[in-house]
């Protein structure tokens, strides 16, 4: 029996049953390289359980037919990469104003355009931000190994449904290809949160009303709620406004009921930070590498310890300085020309040391690259 | 002229949302309350229950239609409708889906969707609301806009061609497209039942006034004028095949131009999936 | 710049690291998915399996990698190799530099020839696969029965279940054989 | 335009009566004035030009017994303006 | 059997690009090198002079054809090679442009942007490589794949319609359709010599085999087999126009199934720039 | 005479007589307010000097005509706002790495999504940046007046053709439709940059060689240089690769042709900052106010000074650091939660204070509500 | 929270802001460029003009700002209008709070009729434009001309030249009456 | 599947002369084995069964002068490998 819920597994299909885990039942989404996975696991996965599989004209309609389906009521996602989740921008915008709880996958692979289309990378990370255009509070995870594909995109959803909001799981081509060993949990093992619904009778629900926490219980269609959705700034029955004093408080709950609750969104890993006089700030198939370091640098006597950064977005600022604050030094370690290292400057105090060691040739940072660059600093 | 419906005359007023604002956003005379009108009497008619109906739109006056009525409605992205419509349908495909949509929002910018969600034959009922024209931005030219005439784009009279609405989508493989105009009230009616009632998608594309854009632009008058023309240079179907190209030019063919029965999407898909569950048991 | 460590640092020793190398066809990639499993599930040790791709979903030269050990795996990636398959003389001209010193190099005789070490397994796996099993298409299952042998980092007994539960039904005897064949073979040479 | 073929002078007709007898009830239609945007389609539609337009130029019922109920008005109104009083 | 073409056969080598790595990233016995020979002998029966040729493509295996050949070449984005074409085309007018795609690049990602070349009409050829599936990503199902058949999407059979791009591409108002297929090499020349010297918008499929992926699956074997079953499953179109539809079932039907005179942009486009421009001077 | 040359005219119509006079000749666009008057203007314009006008099926095919368009050699733009500019992502991208030179001006509205479009905002400027997925350095500048639409248009296609690459111009939708007086200079008045055309035999060129400026000369199609232009990462001859040694030094001359030569692309107007104990810093139309609100504060003896940004990206750290160096605090208004106020916090050293002015409700920002804020944190 | 500034601050004095307003049809906009082009090409001051628009494109009420400056016009929006022209309730309704206490108020009388004030201009423009001009369009001209003469921002030959400019050919005759008439019937009110 | 069709064993036929003698030239085709990926278009399509499949699939020209240069062998090969020596 315990054998039974363990398997070996590739990171995308660890996603796929994390989803199902969650209660997702439907997907749309359009095949990419390094993604595809996932979506071809959807297609064989879901018949099986009475959930819905489609493979839409393009990464649009993906997208669209996602919040359509979870306006419906179900939960929903979708999985692409870099040029896909570029395309997706503009409807992310839309879920993010109609407050649509959805999860988007983008597996990483190097860009810009076409780039390097089977190769990691962590160039997206910032785009998870500030992709579409317009105001909103972004959340993004990002898993490093197979079991954590499954735990963070359990996370994904329950986040999405906690803050009726598009969530982005940010993985990388490593993560998502390499197989590992995983356990399946058991029902009951991980929790798993279901948007809130209207209690009180149609006359009485707004559907965007200003609740205590900010985020408004959503009915599904056809479950007795006839309601207005629309991407236009609109008041709290969903109808649009020009209006100043309803202009301000729509776009302010987006950013707060999600910033208010940082501390429930925020997690990271912490290694060796106790007296650490250096720190790997890492995520994704990058923190691997910098887990690895650690414990060799550590081996060898140095004081060095790692941070992983679970939570991309929002940016977990307060737990950083924390963590940091004994620190002299940072290593920040990117697939990328420099993204995260932005927030880092900007939130580190002035006298914390920021080096970065950035790879972005389609290929994973190993850990020696990481102690040469520690033995540099150091 | 047409046979008087027996629709009474204030079933609209009983569909119009609550707490929304009237009158509409359009300007006066604007064909598509019209078509609004025309919509809700056969929505009526069907008896639908109007918890289990949910319609979708994209971006443009046209657009602004579902906002209007007491259903499920979405205002999605400008040529997004289709595919967000296809999430609800096959999310619940127990509900009636409809899509409102203008030649901009579904032909221009939602071309793929248009011929994709043609091609797939899912249970929802497009209409296409074809002033010629954007209507919401101003009366810039859309892929409808005939050839030499002035747009905000074409000051100079448009070089491109257009697409005719009805043949894309038999092209695509739309199982059931009719067109209508907004002075032709009763037809409309009738081919918005009709198309209602198809299982698989069907387009119903309804010809409509801007006169405030492309009327104005065009030198073609106020909305009565323009209505005037649509009942001028339309011809039903069945006389317009014993008619000779020549002599349909420039003319709107009206009626159930193709219809043909074929497998709706949603329905094939629960077979895979009822094979599948009972497969597993 | 002070502080100088890295003359100091040790490859970590609880990992087993192992690449199976070749071209597109030779199904190295079921090779090392098999592998993982056996190890993982039936040996319980934790395992990572990974391989690296050509322009898009499709490409020539095939490598991977499976990095087992009996602790959380951290860097998922072979960092230096305990052990090396390679089935052409391309993979083992790209692969051989990130072979331990001491590691095992296993390579398939009948095309790859050119070897610069003497330490190393020389069997010929495609003529054994042609000759012994009848199909040259389970070239692949006689290196891992090889692999079984000269590593024993997994039995045979696990390997063959492995092998079976993903291999199409059918082929369950010709696999079986594949097996048998490559350890018997490697055991003739093992030192 | 082309409005004269519907919107013209009314034509010297019979005094053909109404189905309906509106002289002692209400009239024919109930106008929602506040919704009405004076766009004259009712006006220029009705084949019995039932109405005129008032100074703003939304419709009046000056004959409303040559109305003969056939929803010409209502369905071609845009903005729901128009409800008839013969339910 | 086709009659035998005069053309030289080493005329294929003369137009590859120099500096580019040979053989093709192509699996062995695909169809999309088959069309590539095809291709440059109609352009040399043409003389055209390479350094006026653009060739343009989207993303996908069909899509890395033009960059082997030595004229001006522009592996775009997916599903948007004919918008680049379309802006190299209006932007230079003499330059004779060649589209090449693919089934997922032309008709799910880019089905919006293939209706609109072919209502604008615009002096482009658009080469069709369509194997019924996704070869690049590795199988997954295209809007092309025939019902019930198996991809990596669709591992139950599709549950989707297909397109018939040539019957999409008449309803969005091309102007020269033709289908031929890899087995069919002399009429494919045929076919694409035509389209290249068509003026206006012209779209040729060519039907073509991806085994790897689509022959797998479906077990049709390798590509000897598939070209077999291009040769057993093709009708010309003169004598499909004799056979009843059931007998057409599943048929590829070959040959220049559309065709129409009508004005192009460019030169539309510059009459009024002409008019213009000679109103100011 | 001199009339002549001045009118009456809107921020967006100045842009297509900048673009004009600039040697523009090709426009390829779609509607959308509160940009659709750039277009209208192009339509109108561009068949009476023989060039070419186009209006797209979508956003999407729009920037794809641009680029074609520029690879064939002609000067080429296109506008849009919010919802167009998200499209548009993935091409820019395909810009960014195929170094093709093109200017888009992204008139600025409320979002996200449809939000408020007929409404100003500045909710775009951090999507100028990272909109895109993948590592490359953008280039985004911002006109504040009608006269500066016209020399900031002129100046986006000088950038952009000097250094082969796309360039954002971000107007706001009050920029774009206020209409003020200009005068339009004479050929010769503002220096016109054309991009480098190789001179060697075809033989000899390397469409993506690489030059002591990182700048390759770029032939147009047709012009006897043939070459291949692809959206995968690309070697010098721009053949698809996947070598390190090859990828590095194209990524690295995407940011470095630009960052090295950030002096040439700065852009600040500085106003009564030599003794300005307070500085206002701000872009676009809120500039306008901060100009107003710092000559309004002058007068009642207030040490504020104004620090209006032309280019936005890349940032001018070095400068505002600079000019910063004797304020003890900032003043950041914007149109929108927080954008640029991002980096300002990443460059400006600990010391000194940073507040924030934000506006999002679709009005423009006032003199009095900055004045207010002044007061506020004096 | 020490230094208090804003209770000594001044208005600039340089600039002269006005304001038209009415509903979508009245030609408000129109009315506001042409009197920018007359007072920033023809009088040679700095001039913004701008609007307000409703959803998307189209809209109802309607409101169009001039502001007017020998220098520099830092702030392109109107902070306090010097005048306000109101072409129905609405419009003055929602902008009489933005004028000076001494600013310059104009209304349309045949549609304003509830003013709170006691100092304004009241004439019935559309009256004006129907009975004397013949053309109930043209309200907005004669408004132009009614500007010019209470407020000498701009000069009548000048602003008139700059409609016709403006306006269809045509329609010159009717336009330059139009400003007549208004002008006349200001310069019988103005104080 | 159908390959028998095409790519089955030669009939027996009669000794028809090619058009061209290749019996003392130069072989009647070229073929570049390094671009060749031994599809086996070229031998199962050529319809006088010149070629037979070497030890990696690759075509050689076993009955050469049956070869009548029809091109069908060339212009189905997808990797440009054939040229004919009859120019
Ligand atoms: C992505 C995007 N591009 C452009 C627009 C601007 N836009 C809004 S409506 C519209 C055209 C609407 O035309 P149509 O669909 O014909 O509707 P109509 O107003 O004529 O009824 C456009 C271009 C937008 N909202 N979003
Ligand atoms: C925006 C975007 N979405 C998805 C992809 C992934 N992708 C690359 S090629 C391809 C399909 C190609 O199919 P087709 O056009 O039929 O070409 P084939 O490989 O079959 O010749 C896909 C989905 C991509 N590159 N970009
Ligand atoms: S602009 Fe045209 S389409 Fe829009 S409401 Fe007015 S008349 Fe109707
Ligand atoms: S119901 Fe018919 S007759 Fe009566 S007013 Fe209306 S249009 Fe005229
Ligand atoms: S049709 Fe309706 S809106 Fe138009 S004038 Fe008549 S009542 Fe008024
Ligand atoms: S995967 Fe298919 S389409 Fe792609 S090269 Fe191979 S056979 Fe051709
Ligand atoms: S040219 Fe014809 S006969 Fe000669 S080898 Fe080729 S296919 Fe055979
Ligand atoms: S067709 Fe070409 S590639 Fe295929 S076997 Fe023959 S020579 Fe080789
Ligand atoms: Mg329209
Ligand atoms: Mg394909």
């Amino acid at each position: 029996m315990a054998n039974k819920k363990k398997k070996l597994m590739q990171g995308n299909m660890a996603c796929v049953e994390g989803a199902i885990y969650s209660g997702m039942q439907f997907f749309a989404g359009y095949p990419i390289t390094p993604s595809t996975e996932i979506a071809e696991g959807c297609s064989r996965e879901l018949p099986k359980i009475g959930g819905r599989f489609i493979q839409m004209e393009d990464e649009i309609g993906s997208i669209a037919a996602v919040i359509g389906a979870s306006i419906a009521g179900m939960k929903s996602f979708t999985a692409t990469s870099g040029p896909g989740y570029s395309l997706m921008q503009e409807n992310l915008g839309y879920a993010f104003i109609t407050e649509t709880p959805l999860v988007v996958i983008n597996v990483q692979r190097g860009g810009p355009s076409t780039g390097l289309p089977t190769k990691v990378s962590q160039s997206d990370t910032m785009q998870a931000r500030w992709g579409p255009h317009g105001d909103y509070a972004a959340i993004a995870v990002a898993p490093s190994t197979v079991q954590e594909c499954h735990t963070e995109t359990v996370r994904a959803f329950n986040l999405s449904e906690r803050f009726r909001t598009p969530v982005t799981i940010l993985l990388d081509e490593v993560i998502g290809h390499s197989r590992g060993v995983i356990s399946l949990p058991e029902k009951g093992e991980l929790e798993v949160y279901n948007r809130v619904k209207p209690t009180a009778s149609p006359e009485e629900v707004l559907p965007f009303e200003m609740t205590p926490n900010l985020v408004s219980p959503m009915a599904g269609y056809g479950e007795g709620y006839r309601f207005h959705v629309t991407g236009l700034t609109h008041d709290v029955h969903g109808f649009s406004t020009n209006r100043s004093d309803e202009i301000f408080p729509k776009l302010d709950k987006l950013h707060n009921k999600i910033l208010n609750y940082r501390d429930e969104i925020s997690k990271l890993r912490i290694e060796n930070m106790d007296d650490a006089e250096v720190a790997f700030i890492s995520y994704g198939s990058v923190s691997r590498a910098a887990l690895q370091a650690t414990a060799i640098a550590r081996e060898a006597g140095v004081k060095v310890g790692c941070i992983q950064l679970y939570t991309i977005w929002p940016f977990p600022e307060k737990e950083l300085r924390q963590i940091c604050a004994n620190c002299s030094k940072v290593i920040v370690g990117e697939l990328n020309m420099g993204q995260i290292i932005h927030e880092i400057e900007r939130v580190l105090p002035g006298d914390i040391e920021i080096h970065a060691k950035q790879r972005y040739d389609g290929e994973i940072m190993t850990p020696m690259q990481l102690l040469e660059k520690l033995e540099e600093v150091l | 002229m047409a046979t008087v419906t027996k629709q009474k005359s204030d079933v609209v007023l009983d569909y119009l949302r609550p707490g929304k604002k009237f009158p509409s956003v359009w300007c006066p005379g604007c064909g598509n309350g019209i078509v609004m009108g025309a919509l809700i009497r056969a929505i009526d008619k069907l008896g639908w229950d109007r918890d289990n109906i949910a319609m979708v739109s994209g971006i443009g006056c046209s657009s602004r239609l579902p906002i209007y009525l007491d259903v499920h409605t979405l205002h999605s992205t400008h040529g997004r409708a289709l595919p967000f419509a296809t999430g609800i349908k096959f999310a619940k495909p127990g509900m009636k889906v409809i899509v409102v949509t203008g030649d901009g929002d579904a032909l221009a910018i939602g071309g793929n969707h248009f011929i994709h969600a043609c091609r797939r034959n899912i249970d929802i009922t497009a209409i296409l609301i074809n002033n010629n024209i954007y209507g919401m931005t101003g009366g810039q030219g859309s892929p409808t806009t005939p050839a030499e005439k002035i747009s905000t784009t074409t000051p100079f009279g448009n070089v491109e061609k257009q697409f005719d609405p009805c043949q894309l989508a038999i092209g695509a493989g739309a199982s059931y497209v009719a067109r209508t105009t907004v002075y032709h009230t009763p037809h409309m009616e009738k081919m918005l039942l009709a198309a209602l009632e198809h299982k698989g998608f069907s387009l119903v594309e309804a010809v409509s006034n801007c006169h405030t854009y492309f009327g104005r632009l065009n030198r073609q008058g106020d909305a009565v004028a323009m209505l005037n023309l649509f009942k001028e240079n339309s011809v039903m179907k069945g006389k317009a095949s014993k008619m000779t190209d020549e002599e349909l030019k420039g003319k709107w063919v009206l009626g159930t131009l193709h219809e043909h029965e074929a497998t709706e999407f949603c329905d094939e898909y629960q077979k895979l999936v009822d094979a599948q569950m009972s497969k597993r048991g | 710049m002070g502080y100088k460590f890295i003359d100091r640092i040790k490859v970590p020793e609880d990992r087993f690291e192992l690449r199976l190398s070749g071209s597109g066809g030779q199904g190295m990639i079921f090779a090392a998915v098999v592998l993982g499993e056996a190890i993982g599930l039936a040996e319980g040790k934790n395992v990572v399996q990974s391989q690296s791709y050509g322009p898009e979903a499709r490409g020539g030269a095939s490598k991977a990698d499976v990095v087992i050990s009996a602790n959380e795996i951290f860097y998922p990636k072979a960092m230096k190799l305990d052990m090396l398959l390679a089935m052409t003389q391309e993979a083992l001209d790209s692969y051989l530099k990130d072979l331990k010193e001491d590691g095992v190099l296993i390579v398939d005789t009948s095309l790859v020839t050119d070897i610069p070490v003497d330490n190393y397994y020389g069997l010929d796996f495609t003529h054994l696969a042609k000759n012994e099993v009848g199909h040259i298409m389970v070239a692949n299952v006689v290196a891992l029965g090889a692999i079984s042998c000269f590593t024993g980092i997994v039995g045979k007994e696990v390997l063959t279940n492995a092998v079976l539960k993903r291999a199409p039904r059918g082929t369950e005897d010709k696999n079986r054989k594949a097996i048998d064949v490559g350890f018997e073979e490697a055991s003739k040479l093992k030192k | 335009m082309t409005e004269s073929k519907t919107a013209g002078a009314p034509e010297s007709k019979p005094a053909s009566k109404s189905k309906y007898d509106y002289t002692n009830g209400p009239m024919p239609l109930e106008i929602n004035l506040s919704w009405c945007k004076a766009c004259n389609l009712c006006i220029a539609l009705c084949p019995k030009q039932v109405f005129e337009p008032d100074r703003d130029g939304k419709p009046v019922q000056v004959r409303p017994d040559d109305c003969t109920q056939c929803t010409i008005c209502w369905v071609h109104c845009p903005d729901f303006a128009i409800t008839s009083n013969y339910k």
